[in-house]
């Protein structure tokens, strides 16, 4: 990757005028601060006040479903995504890419003008250019001209009647819908059970047991927060699910079942054998081993004795059978599932659709190709030459957020507007709407998707604005001003979702007898950090620890620890990926209890656009192998030890603790948990004058049961505390800036591997170690327990850190967020500040602080009000995040309150309690629903 | 008189014939230098080093702190290894000075001077590196108690604060008790020297000393009192940088043992390095007749000592590991020896622990190349335990999540050399314009020793 | 060290008295002292938000829109309302970023506008009353009850502490609820 | 005739002869120079020099230094701006000693110097004996018995003491 900080020595201009600046600070005697100026508005908008935070409702996609979320933004700046509470995919919560798309938006990387070829142009020039390509007289508006529109998945109203008015104009219009993550098995699988396409929607809070077949539901997408939630609330002792994880590799599902089994890939429809049989559905006898049929056994008995309370999934790499046959267990056992008409309305196969892409722009059936905010070059296998095909077209355009590798083989590159500066409206996977509303003025002079497509289409209504409301307007009927207040005001539109049908019960399907073992079969799944490779230039998400491995900046080979043995592959190491003569490398990750036989690797990574310096050349492009395009499985492969050196770059390097981790990380069976008493508060020692509480005694308790690791606590965290970020170089360095990291752990233990995910940020100790070894109190005490460092007396001696036993403090080597910032992003960083919190200067140190922002916010609330902060009035920004409500936050002092409560049950423990520093932020255990090995 | 003369010793060689012959010598190398190629070359070196220090901490204070191998949880490396190490070599002088001087050694006096001057250095050596080390070193001054506009003060119960009232009084005090022990010598060279602006210069520093009896009667009280003062500072001094690490909760710091291990730890590097000056001064100012073999005898058996209780106290952190059975701190026990770092434990067990057994040979003892040789390996082998107590405990505590392994820069090294460099570049100059051995002291025993 | 100390908080250093000229000389002396105009009727933030809020050229122009249309000196504010350029003041008093005031509560804790800005009827151009120095600062977060006054008077200019200031700011202390303990806190103002 | 005469001697065993020979003779010497301290000279001069009291200087001071070390803490720690670092008591006094035993040295060693000056009456760079050319020698291998002029002479002191040479100084 291209050097994007020069750290290295020689003696830059920079450093000399820092150097002369230094020597004029000295030499002047005067130390009085710069003039400075207020700026006043010349008229203020209504209902502003200057410097204090609006919110307003919004929506944004993830490949192609919308969710509702909350922007925050601070005098005409947003500033902070938070979850919208009303919106079903929501339901309060983020994930990361939520989060992550307030920086996307200020992202100096973005494109900004509009490109033809290499030349600078306007929207006018493209408009005539565009005129010239389809050969439109000027008199007449209607053409023949073969178009080609290529688009992600649309389900956005305004957008599909976009697309009609084109096609309206351009009767030959081709549509190419593909998205990269899709679920074309399942549609098939719909199709193969229902005789047509139908989506599946489980109820998951009301199943009692749920197994799962090579499927991710807690993993990252555009349903999570939904599932997630679902899950939560079936979490704790209580009415507890079961669930059962079938998967060839670790995802967070395996990672938050009760009873897992790696298997390989091929083999999973063994397992539904088995259950079919126990349902009655002789389908032959599954191939499986003594222990596996045992673990297939079990879970068939568990799904069968909780009828109508429970559920089979299975994954977007399983053939279309097993999802037929999942849809028939289901039916057999009155699944808690809706079954929804479809909001994609393309019929087509994502797959199909890129194929024909290539097909047709090879035959040159395409005269006009035009690419909104896709990107078919890099998601297409290389066996497409995709980017020789999009160059052989006689006309190009791709429209995007970035000049990416299908905008260099474009003649004309396009800005697209980000969400956050565009009106537009989308809908959930399962229909719900909602709109989508500008927090700022477009920062360039971009156009959104429907505005594209109007100008394509020569439409009367060419702004986003109008095009949203022309939607809308016929739909609500009525009092459209209100109905359209409310409809923004809420971030969704009340009774939008699809209504359920009523289906009869899925055909019995055969499954197919499982292929022949293989060498081994690479599992792709996209990544949980920049997902399809679309927010590959986030360097948020670049630097979010994928949850299992904790990798940043790039993407690894994972590899059970028997292949790996058996190819001389030791963790860390370069590998090979050779499938159909062509070969990648990657670091490899050796993970225990990955099934034999699998590799797995990300989608996402290995972006080659040279435009996009960010992405570039950051980890191997895995979704290039493959003979069809976004193959999950593909069989055949080799591993080998590489000749290259590709760095491993992790924020955790030991994340397999065998035997040392029982008092960190710690278990309890339901059966344990029944007998165990509720935990006391320790009593203080007597030597120690412990401090009076005052008015508030903050205190969080996170529950590691309901954790599934999915990171949007880190990336809230890093975007409400102006976390800066530090770049793979100084990863490599071993250093990083998350105030909020999540430990992973995995240990065997009863034959079973125990998996889980512990939030770590600051433990706020009664008796904090870090306090009185601070020679210039930076760290102490305040009067409601919080352990605050006070940047600005920080001198940067580094002994609180370094006498921290939990390692949470955060030290500024450099300048991160204030000159020395990653790559050209200091201007991004400054505009997306929060103005509530200090940008830190290098050389302090800076820690989690429960977003004492916040709570200062919420008691001068309450203080104007004369009353005290109420329960759950103050929500840190992690909280806020959570998609299961794993993180508890309140006041101690409040014998009722959430925390208090949970303090007191017999899940709870402190980590490190044996040094009595007395943490304010504790833990529940991880609960499994027995000891038996998986 | 409270010692019996030592008759059978003889500290100084016999080819001195008079006083005045001793004054001669010592006086040499400032009233009549000759400048060797060995000199210039020696000079050059160290001072393209101190230079190698200053375009360091120019780039550090340019660029920031992060030009060192240091990580989120190794937050501390270099910088804080080389200033333990430094002060520890520091600790030498002034005690060798004050015990000696206390239990009236004879052979204290061909020591004393340039011992105590090397503490000087070692000291400002070890005071810079907590500066360099800051994230913001402008704010140093914060830890000092002065009025301000703020209206804070520093926090009493760091052991940084301590450390910065331990090391200033250290660092004065060793400054007086030198700069005490200096006045007759410079008295001397004011009355030698032939130019009258040396003459002045050095009568300016000697007060007006006239070597009167009267003067001569506080002076030797002071003196000794002085050195009362010394030892119980010595021994704060590096209980109290020891407290840096042992007054935490971190896994291999938090240990009782720590203060005496530390002070025994500075004595025996700092002896260490006392011979290895001594051997140079000797050969290149001509010191032969003052610094004899006996003189690297008895610091051998010194050096002899102090290597068993090391062993004793490494054999102790051993057993309390293993025998506390608490899993961290067992842990980073076997982590020393199989880690990452393993190599440079066994180094320092066998320069700190093993190579010093050789002593107990008098073959050995009596070879001052031997002892010479030897004593630069101790002071590796103290480096090497400085940093591997920074580095172990922080590469290993008690999160396994946070383990991180550091990896040094070219600016770590550039700054222990460039040190390396300024103390050696900084004791040229001493030599040349200080005399390096008491001349008076020399004087008296050889007095005493010809019955003169 | 001594002579450093008074250097620092003299108000050389702290620019403490400092007037600045500003784009249009606007005199709080005329339109306080003189007309009597509430605070809040230009800093319309300072009862809600941390910024008490400069007043955009609308509010300038609310009044002189028909009084002394003509005035040369106004002629940047009827130039920033006509073209949409804002104008631009210069700042009189400051605090370091990493302060974090908060205007409205004080108002709601009844410290008064006069307590930290002075006698601002009196002011012909704006001046800086106090060093705003953390010193400074810290003598009414350690002792609230000899500046507090009552919640009606928090915007009366000519507002004096009574003769039993002592006693009665201790019973507003109670009954604004003023922990004193936690407002020396780092974290009360730093964050 | 004021000013002084100057003994000459070139060993400590002569010095300490001579000096013990004059005061046996009711002459005893006001000084000697020397280059090193001379052990039991002091018996032998007049007025005998007295016992200095620098050892209780340094001893208070030191006392009042760590005093002052203590209370600077105790003030700010406790009085002036009490803050809750880590949940430690204000007055954490076993963590605030080792200040006052730092000050207590420096406070000691620091009085000491200017007590040992002050007694000395150092620095005095011009004194009447510099100007003998052979008190040059006095700091290195020269023994100067020191007598007043006004009380003895040069005869006397050739005769009864027999030095190496007598010097004489104007005053």
């Amino acid at each position: 990757m291209p050097p994007l900080t020069r750290r290295g020595p020689g003696l830059d201009r920079r450093l000399l005028l820092k150097l002369a600046a230094a020597a004029a600070a000295v030499s002047t005697t005067r130390c009085s601060p710069p003039d400075d100026e207020i700026i006043p508005y010349v008229d203020m908008p209504e209902g502003m006040v200057a410097g204090e935070p609006m919110r307003f409702a919004t929506t944004l996609s993830l490949s192609g479903y919308g969710r509702g979320f909350i922007a925050i933004a601070v005098d005409g700046r947003p500033i902070k995504i938070e979850g919208n509470p009303r919106h079903p995919y929501s339901l309060g919560a983020t994930d990361v890419f939520a989060e992550a798309e307030i920086l996307s938006l200020y992202d100096p990387g973005r494109s900004s003008v509009v490109h033809h070829g290499e030349q600078i142009a306007t929207w006018e020039d493209f408009a005539a250019g565009w005129e010239q390509a389809v050969g439109a007289r000027p008199d007449d508006a209607a053409s023949d001209a073969a178009v080609g529109l290529v688009t992600g998945r649309v389900v956005s109203p305004t957008t599909l009647g976009r697309i009609e008015a084109l096609r309206r104009r351009f009767p030959a219009l081709r549509q190419y819908r593909y998205e990269p993550v899709n679920d074309d098995m399942a549609r098939a699988g719909a199709k193969l059970a229902f005789g047509r396409l139908v989506a599946a929607a489980p109820r998951w809070d009301e199943a009692d047991v749920v197994l799962t077949l090579d499927a991710d539901p807690l993993g990252h997408g555009p349903e999570q927060l939904h599932i997630a939630r679902g899950f939560a609330a079936r979490r704790g002792a209580e009415h507890r699910q079961q669930l059962h994880a079938v998967e060839p590799a670790w995802t967070l599902t395996g990672a938050a079942a009760d009873f897992r089994l790696p298997l390989a890939p091929r083999q999973m429809g063994e397992v539904a054998r088995a259950v079919a049989r126990r349902l009655g559905l002789d389908l032959g006898d599954p191939v499986l081993s003594d222990p596996q049929r045992a673990f297939a056994e079990r879970a068939a008995e568990a799904l069968a004795t909780a009828q109508g309370r429970a559920l089979a999934m299975a994954g977007d790499g399983q053939p279309p059978e097993l999802h037929a046959l999942c849809h028939w267990i289901n039916g057999r056992l009155h699944a808690p599932v809706d079954y929804l008409p479809p909001v994609d309305p393309v019929e087509a196969g994502h797959a199909d659709e890129l194929q024909a892409l290539a097909e047709d722009l090879r035959a040159g059936r395409v005269a006009a190709l035009v690419i909104v905010d896709a990107n078919p070059v890099y998601d297409a296998p290389d066996a497409l030459r995709m980017a020789e095909a999009v160059a052989a077209a006689p006309f190009s355009a791709h429209l995007g957020l970035y000049p990416d590798e299908t905008a260099q083989h474009c003649q004309w590159r396009l800005p697209l507007s980000h969400p956050l500066e565009s009106w537009g409206d989308a809908r959930a996977a399962d229909g719900t709407a909602s709109l989508v509303q500008p927090l700022i003025r477009r920062l360039y002079d971009t156009r959104t998707c429907d505005e594209f497509l109007a100008l394509l289409a020569l439409s009367a209504v060419r702004d986003a604005y109008g095009l949203t409301r022309e939607t809308w307007a016929s739909w609500a009927g009525g009092d459209f001003a209100t109905w359209w207040r409310t409809a923004l005001h809420d971030g969704v539109i009340a009774d939008s979702r699809a209504a359920p049908l009523a289906l009869s019960p899925a055909r019995p399907t055969g499954l197919p007898p499982p292929d022949a073992p293989h060498a081994l079969t690479v599992v792709l799944s996209p990544d949980p950090g920049v997902w399809d490779g679309r927010f590959a230039a986030n360097p948020w998400l670049q630097e979010c620890p994928h949850p299992l491995t904790k990798q940043v900046w790039g993407n690894a080979v994972r590899l059970a620890p028997g292949d790996a043995a058996r190819a001389g592959i030791a963790d860390e190491d370069t590998v090979d990926l050779v499938v159909n003569g062509a070969t990648l490398s990657g670091p490899a990750v050796v993970t225990e209890a990955q099934a034999d036989g699998v590799v797995a690797v990300g989608w996402g990574q290995g972006r080659f656009s040279p435009a996009m310096p960010i992405a570039h050349g950051v980890g191997t492009r895995f979704v290039g192998l493959g003979a069809r395009p976004f193959s999950r499985l593909l069989a055949g492969a080799e591993i080998k030890k590489s000749d290259r050196s590709i760095p491993f770059r992790s924020t955790q390097s030991h994340t397999r603790l065998s035997g040392r981790s029982e008092a960190l990380f710690q278990l309890a069976t339901l059966a344990e948990l029944a007998t165990s008493r509720p935990e006391r508060e320790p009593a203080p020692p007597s030597m120690l004058g412990i401090p009076p509480r005052g008015d508030y005694a903050w205190a969080m308790v996170i529950d590691t049961d309901a954790c599934i690791g999915c990171n949007a606590c880190v990336v809230a965290c890093q975007a409400e505390n102006n976390v800066p970020i530090v770049g793979p170089e100084e990863i490599s360095q071993g250093r990083d800036m998350h105030w909020l990291r999540v430990d992973v752990y995995a240990r065997p233990q009863g034959g079973a591997m125990r998996t889980g995910f512990q939030p770590v940020p600051c433990m706020h100790c009664e008796l904090a170690p870090c306090e009185p070894v601070c020679p210039v109190e930076a760290s102490v005490h305040d009067h409601e327990g919080l352990n605050v460092q006070v940047y600005n007396r920080c001198i940067g001696t580094r002994f609180c850190e370094a006498n921290c036993p939990y390692k949470v403090r955060r030290f500024n080597w450099f300048a991160y967020a204030d000159g020395q910032a990653y790559g050209d992003f200091a201007p991004a960083l400054k505009a997306q500040h929060n103005p509530d919190v200090s940008a830190r200067g290098r050389g302090v140190m800076e820690k989690c602080n429960y977003c004492l922002q916040r709570i200062s916010r919420a008691r001068r609330a309450a203080e104007k009000e004369d009353r005290q902060v109420a329960e759950g009035e103050m929500v840190t920004a992690c909280q806020a995040a959570c998609p299961t409500r794993a993180i508890h936050f309140g006041d101690l002092n409040s014998e009722t309150s959430d925390v208090s409560r949970l303090r007191r049950a017999p899940r709870h423990y402190r980590l490190l309690e044996e040094l009595n520093t007395r943490p304010r932020t504790t833990y529940l255990k991880r609960l499994y629903v027995s000891d038996a090995a998986s | 008189m409270s010692v019996a003369p030592d008759i059978e010793r003889r500290w100084i060689a016999p080819s001195i014939e008079s006083r005045e012959q001793i004054d001669a010598i010592i006086a040499a190398p400032i009233l009549a230098p000759r400048h060797t190629w060995r000199w210039w070359l020696t000079l050059a070196v160290s001072g393209g080093l101190t230079l190698l220090m200053i375009v360091t901490v120019t780039w550090l204070f340019g660029h920031g702190i992060g030009i060192f191998g240091n990580n989120t949880t190794i937050v501390w490396g270099f910088p804080i290894a080389n200033y333990v190490w430094w002060l520890g070599i520091g600790h030498a002088g002034t005690l060798i000075s004050a015990l000696l001087l206390l239990t009236r050694q004879k052979w204290r006096a061909s020591l004393n001077r340039f011992a105590e001057t090397m503490t000087l250095f070692a000291a400002s050596m070890a005071g810079l590196f907590p500066i360099f080390h800051l994230g913001r070193p402008y704010y140093l001054y914060w830890i000092i108690p002065y009025p301000n506009v703020q209206g804070l003060w520093p926090q009493w119960r760091s052991a940084l604060v301590w450390d910065f009232w331990a090391v200033g009084t250290y660092i004065t005090f060793s400054t007086l008790f030198w700069y005490v022990g200096l006045v007759p010598d410079l008295a001397m060279l004011r009355d030698r020297a032939a130019r009258r602006g040396v003459r002045r210069l050095y009568g300016a520093f000697a007060l007006g000393w006239r070597g009167s009896a009267r003067h001569w009667e506080v002076y030797e009280r002071f003196y000794r009192y002085m050195a009362a003062l010394a030892v119980p500072l010595v021994v704060s001094v590096h209980s109290i940088v020891s407290l840096d690490f042992a007054a935490s909760l971190e896994p291999g710091w938090a240990d009782t043992i720590y203060p005496p291990y530390f002070v025994v730890g500075a004595l025996y590097s700092g002896f260490a390095m006392v011979v290895v000056i001594a051997a140079v001064l000797r050969w290149a100012c001509s010191f032969e007749a003052f610094i004899t073999v006996q003189h690297f005898e008895a610091i051998g058996k010194v050096l002899l000592t102090a290597s068993v209780i090391m062993g004793v106290s490494y054999a102790t952190e051993w057993f309390w590991g293993w025998y506390g059975g608490e899993r961290t701190e067992r842990h980073l026990v076997t982590f020393l020896f199989t880690g990452p770092y393993a190599p440079l434990y066994y180094g320092q067990l066998l320069f700190n622990v093993l190579a010093p057994q050789l002593l107990w040979l008098p073959r050995f003892r009596q070879s001052i190349l031997a002892v010479t040789v030897l004593s630069i390996l101790i002071n590796v082998g103290m480096w090497l335990e400085r940093i591997l107590i920074v580095w172990a405990t922080l590469s290993r505590d008690y999160l396994p999540s946070a383990w991180r392994i550091f990896l040094p820069t070219f600016w770590d090294w550039a700054l222990l050399a460039g040190s390396l460099g300024a103390f050696t570049f900084l004791f040229m100059i001493f030599a040349r314009v200080l005399p390096a051995l008491p001349a008076y002291e020399l004087g008296k025993t050889w007095a005493e020793e010809n019955g003169a | 060290m001594a002579v450093t100390y008074l250097v620092w908080q003299s108000p050389y250093a702290t620019n403490q008295l400092l007037t600045r000229d500003q784009p249009v000389p606007f005199s709080h002396a005329h339109h306080v002292g003189d007309l009597g105009i509430d605070c809040r009727m230009c800093h319309t933030g300072v009862e809600k938000a941390a910024f008490a809020g400069v007043p955009s050229t609308h509010i300038c122009m609310t009044c002189h829109s028909q009084l002394w249309t003509n005035a040369a000196m106004l002629a940047p504010v009827r130039k920033s309302y006509a073209t949409g350029q804002p104008i631009r003041w210069r700042r009189v008093n400051r605090v370091p970023d990493y302060v974090f005031f908060d205007h409205s509560i004080h108002i709601a804790k009844g410290v008064g506008c006069s307590t930290c800005h002075g006698p601002v009827q009196n002011m012909a151009l704006m001046r800086a009353q106090e060093p705003l120095t953390m010193g400074w600062c810290l003598q009414c977060h350690r002792h609230p009850e000899r500046y507090v006054r009552p919640k009606d008077r928090v915007f009366d200019m000519a507002w004096q502490p009574p003769p039993d200031q002592r006693s009665e700011g201790a019973r507003l202390v109670k009954a604004y609820r003023i922990d004193a303990a936690r407002l020396t806190d780092c974290s009360t103002c730093h964050r | 005739m004021t000013g002084f005469l100057l003994a000459e001697y070139h060993t400590t065993h002569e010095t300490l002869a001579a000096a013990a020979k004059a005061a046996e003779a009711g002459m005893p010497a006001i000084d000697v120079l020397s280059p090193n301290a001379l052990e039991g000279i002091a018996a032998h001069l007049a007025p005998r020099p007295p016992k200095a009291p620098i050892g209780w200087v340094m001893v208070i001071a030191g006392g009042l230094g760590a005093l002052l070390g203590y209370g600077m803490q105790w003030y700010s720690a406790v009085i002036d701006y009490p803050i809750n670092s880590g949940g430690r008591g204000l007055n954490s006094w076993p963590a605030f000693l080792l200040v006052p035993y730092e000050t207590a040295i420096l406070s000691a060693a620091v009085v000491g110097l200017l007590g040992w000056l002050w007694l000395c009456g150092l620095p005095r760079p011009h004194h009447a004996l510099f100007a003998a050319a052979v008190v040059e020698r006095a700091s290195q291998d020269r023994f100067l018995l020191v007598f007043n002029a006004r009380d003895r002479s040069k005869a006397q002191i050739e005769h009864r003491l027999q030095p190496h040479a007598v010097y004489e100084i104007d005053a």
